[in-house]
């Protein structure tokens, strides 16, 4: 069994093994420490060159990293918690996204900036936001979210090595400990995957009746939903399709359009507040796509910052049966 | 204002000791929330430094607060119940261990992005034209972060009755300030024009003296300067993560603040004062926990009506 | 004739002439220069302790008016162009947003930051941004735009004097030569305000039939789609009604459902960039709450940087001609 | 590396000064989009600085780059094109005035943000062990955003092989250094140890010359160095925009830089370099004009294609 952390460091691994343009670069991300959440744990004792400790400059080291990979490097950086992204939003929008644009194409910026968003663990306001909803459709950044039903650590890899544009990549803290599932594991479900290199992973639950309603989620929020599903299919006899993106951003959505397009009724789950949202464009695209016709609604974490309090922080963020009680509400609407 | 004599002292740094073992010992009961930073082996610091508070000074802390907040007189009971995500924290549970706000005490959990909101404060009390100052608490990693310097150069032009405290404890998380720092920290001041003086110490005596001439200064020329203590912290940065040098770890300990305050007091003041914390804590932790927990049905919006 | 310009300086030195506690803080706001733009002029010669300039520290002076208004002031920063708000994200979302809040609502912050966003002036990829879809949706945060359809500067009093919580006061290069119109001017049009302090505008061509599209636009945008309405009516006899907000975030839409669940086809109309932005959120929530038989599209720029030059930006950026084809294909569309 | 003579010094800075003044001369004909940061008064920095220069060296700049980009060896018409929104311009017409990009040469508008970008790329020339090395331009103002400071220490503890040139024309738009500025500019850098050599001066000689020590010390400790200027703009920040007072730019006019260096050649070197100059220039935009303009088909969209 391998759980995301361990395979994320394994993809880390493999880039640095792979290529001596790899640099993995944070806060802390020394051994022993390895990191705050161990991502990158054994990698400096193996690639000392590769692996730089910085100091706590969230805009600086993103800076370098974009000057790094301007200059051919593929540099790796690690944003302690995802909250802190908030510190480089002018590196990322108006540096890396756009270098390669703005010089007409000539440049390019290989930059990798991964980190952890999410709740769930009781951190309080400063260090539990899903804040990736500020920078989706950020143009000339790519957008990626780990999830548990794929290889995350190859996800990264091929971040790292064979994208050529600035990619914010995201982990949920709780995946962390979650084992990578194997889709024959997945006993109660069909998996489909596509063919992208950041793939779409398509389930239904194995042998049931053609589904009528479709949820879309992505990271944890997917666990969250496969979880859902089952107990939709079983507990309600609703029987539903789950679309989990790994390709956030820019929004690509065909396959999700195809499974809207048979249950015109689309509920989107995500753990960040809901208001504009991830869902709230996937919504929009899918009204725009599909035309009149298609009901839609959205499960996310309320509109407020997240309490340190486990039970506030509980009501906060979306919970299974919420997404239960959305679905099972959204498949009576008419 | 008259100076804490060193029973107050010894009691100041006693409870801010006593709550965050206490905090340490019951983690694993699961009464807390999240993650905790203790301020274990620095309580020199905010004792030494705050016994210059006047009310309604105004005190802006960090990540690692409890040592603020309890030396700026915070009740236990709350912060405990802060921690434990009842409706009597210090927040009503919505901040936790980070996030505090009481009187005129502010800390948030983001490095470096409370000093430009100190810096406003002081403009505040500047305007005011009171004698009122703020201190603004920071660790030296925090010094890592572009806004602390845009700050500076803010606070010095517009001379803002501020002093900005670094607890250099020689380590941001897991990383020691040669990794982290180029350069002398108090140049870093000098370079706005701030004056600064530095002490090496884990006397609270020695502390309280040694800013003195900094905060004449602040209240007197109503505008910044800085004082740097070069200090250690002997818990783990948060809680488990530790990997520095036990043996670094315990010549530190040699110098730990208590027992050198401890020493200038009668060992019977000693005890009476150990007892009386002892208690404090005990019944501290004891409300707190019996202490309603928060409701989620007491969420409210962020923003209030626009009127 | 007033322009927004000078209405934004009178509503200004209202500001300053009805409270003590105000402050007027940003980069070259003194005279003579009064700002990039001369929103502030004269201001600093009148109220000299209360117009401060400073040095160029995005973050530094939103986290210092973050201060000044937990400690009751209120105080106005400028931002030189609505590009920078990018560096004082983590100042906005993590701190002037989350106070109030995360302190058990014990504290208020009364803070104003005005900036003026959007393109339309060739000055290029970093300054011609309208990146107020990154901080719409951030919770504590109250995002307003000023429009030429009402007084810009006693909008923007409102949210100095009579807002307890952070406003983001969005202007628009373009609307500041623009005057103010007067209602009565509008001959072509109907035109119904709200009562809210941060008002809605709802505008009918005067006399035409029922309406069969709802337009919906803020800021400089909402001039666009005027004008759009109008040639829709008089060149393509199609009727609309067009929703012109100023509060824009939290997102309040009960003017807008009104009118759209009249019409059932909903445009929305804006200048930053497509995905995700301001038209994500609003169709999303008309969806969620017109449900089935909604159409809708969006009309924004381009999800690419501004180009400088005339031709390019033009291209990139929305204009008349968009809205009417778009709205035309809308009402085609079943 | 020899160094360049005088005529080519003059040369090279009257090219960006009549660049320049052909580009605010040609203003109100709406030839260009948007507005544009002229260099002139400050020609002997760029031309002094980069006369340093080596094959693969970098340059990173910013608002103001005109100068910059000429003294790199950047094309007069592909800039006058990039200014005229033609697809021959530098950046086909995307960037315009303050978004260029070319060979080694990079600037972007926002000011600071460029800063670590430079150290990155100066890394990335310590990783290759080669002997190439960063310019990075900015100017006083730019001293008040954040991330420069995290720069600078991010530079020093990686020995990077970067060399900050501060312009310090006493101006942030329409600032004086008093205003913006608190403390001296050298003591921002030594705050991080990272040396400094400042010069008041037009004289290009002068700075090529004084520049020296820092760029040894760059290229052969393979560290930061900084080098400060102060300088003086002769025209507005960008067009039009001008509250200094007329007499102060008059008296700061009496240093131009350009009747400096012309005192040192012959009065027929001179004549001869002026009217190669004027015809080099009045070609490039006449050329530019002609160019085609940049074709809306032509924008694609800001990414490739994830493989
Ligand atoms: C903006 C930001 N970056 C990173 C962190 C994560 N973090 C929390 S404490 C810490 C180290 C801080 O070091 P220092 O300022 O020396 O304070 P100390 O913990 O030593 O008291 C880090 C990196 C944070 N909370 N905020
Ligand atoms: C982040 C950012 N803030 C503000 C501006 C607007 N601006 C452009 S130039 C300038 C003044 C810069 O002063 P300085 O660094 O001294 O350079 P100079 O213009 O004097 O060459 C300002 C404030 C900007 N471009 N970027
Ligand atoms: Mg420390
Ligand atoms: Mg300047």
């Amino acid at each position: 069994m391998t759980t995301i952390l361990e395979s994320l460091n394994r993809g880390l691994r493999t880039c640095l093994e792979e290529s001596d343009r790899v640099y993995v670069i944070g806060e802390d991300v020394l051994d022993p420490y390895g990191g705050a959440f161990k991502v990158t744990r054994g990698l400096s004792t193996d690639y000392p060159e590769h692996v730089i400790t910085t100091p706590v400059s969230e805009a600086g080291i993103v800076g370098v990293g974009v000057g790094m990979a301007l200059r051919g490097l593929f540099p790796v950086i690690e944003i302690m918690f995802g909250d802190f992204i908030s510190l480089t939003v002018d590196q990322l929008i108006n540096h890396a996204a756009k270098f390669r644009w703005m010089s007409n194409d000539q440049v390019r910026v290989p930059l990798v900036v991964r980190t952890p968003m999410g709740g769930r663990r009781g951190y309080g306001p400063t260090h539990s936001q899903s804040l990736e909803k500020h920078l989706l459709g950020a143009p000339g950044l790519r957008v990626v979210a780990a999830t548990a039903l794929g290889d995350a650590g190859e996800l990264l890899r091929k971040a790292v090595l064979e994208d050529e544009d600035p990619v914010l990549f995201l982990e949920h803290k709780v995946l962390y400990a979650k084992p990578i599932i194997a889709h024959d594991e997945l006993s109660d479900f069909e998996v489909d995957v596509s063919d992208d290199p950041y793939p779409t992973y398509r389930l239904r639950i194995a042998g049931a009746p053609t589904p009528v309603i479709t949820l879309t989620a992505y990271g944890y929020s997917a666990e969250l939903a496969r979880e859902a599903v089952k107990r939709l299919a079983y507990e309600h006899e609703i029987f539903s399709d789950l679309i989990v993106p790994t390709h956030l951003s820019p929004f690509e959505l065909s396959d999700l359009f195809s499974a809207v397009r048979q249950t015109k009724r689309l509920l989107t789950v995500e753990e960040g507040t809901m208001t504009l949202g991830w869902g709230a464009e996937v919504i929009a695209r899918a009204l725009e796509e599909l035309g009149a016709g298609l009901h839609a609604q959205r499960v996310a974490a309320g509109d407020m910052p997240i309490p340190a309090a486990g039970l506030l922080e509980t009501a906060v963020l979306p919970q299974v049966e919420d997404i239960i009680e959305a679905a099972v509400a959204l498949s009576e609407a008419n | 204002m008259s100076r804490p004599d060193n029973a107050a002292f010894y009691r100041r740094m006693l409870r801010i000791r006593r709550f965050e073992e206490t905090v340490l010992d019951l983690f694993p009961r699961g009464l807390f929330y999240g993650t905790t930073h203790t301020y274990i082996g620095q309580e020199a610091n905010a004792v030494g430094v705050l016994a210059w508070l006047r009310e309604g000074d105004i005190v802006v802390s960090n990540h690692r607060c409890h040592g603020h907040f309890l030396a700026y007189g915070g009740s236990m009971r709350s912060l405990a119940a802060e921690l434990m995500g009842r409706s009597t924290g210090v927040c009503g549970g919505r901040g936790g261990s980070q996030h505090i706000q009481w009187r005129d005490f502010y800390a948030n959990g983001i490095l470096g992005g409370t000093v430009p909101m100190a810096a406003g404060m002081a403009s505040t009390e500047k305007l005011k034209e009171g004698d009122k100052m703020v201190f603004s608490f920071m660790g030296d990693g925090t010094l890592g972060e572009g806004v602390v310097y845009e700050t500076l150069n803010i606070a010095a032009l517009g001379a803002f009755p501020i002093l900005f405290i670094v607890e250099n404890n020689r380590y941001a998380q897991s990383t020691p300030t040669r990794l982290n720092l180029a350069g002398e920290i108090p140049d870093r001041f000098k370079a706005f024009g701030i004056p600064v003086e530095s002490i090496d110490s884990t006397d609270v005596v020695e502390i309280h003296e040694a800013i003195e001439p900094m905060l004449k200064y602040v209240r007197e020329k109503n505008g910044p300067a800085a004082f740097v203590v070069h200090t250690y912290r002997f818990a783990p940065h948060s809680k488990g993560d530790d990997s520095r040098d036990p043996e670094e770890i315990a010549r530190y300990r040699t110098k730990d603040p208590l027992p050198i305050q401890a020493e200038r007091l009668e060992e019977a003041n000693q005890r009476e004062i150990q007892e009386s914390v002892e208690m404090e804590v005990a019944d501290a932790f004891e409300q707190a926990e019996s202490d309603p927990a928060a409701e989620p049905a007491s969420l409210t919006s962020p923003l209030g009506k626009s009127q």
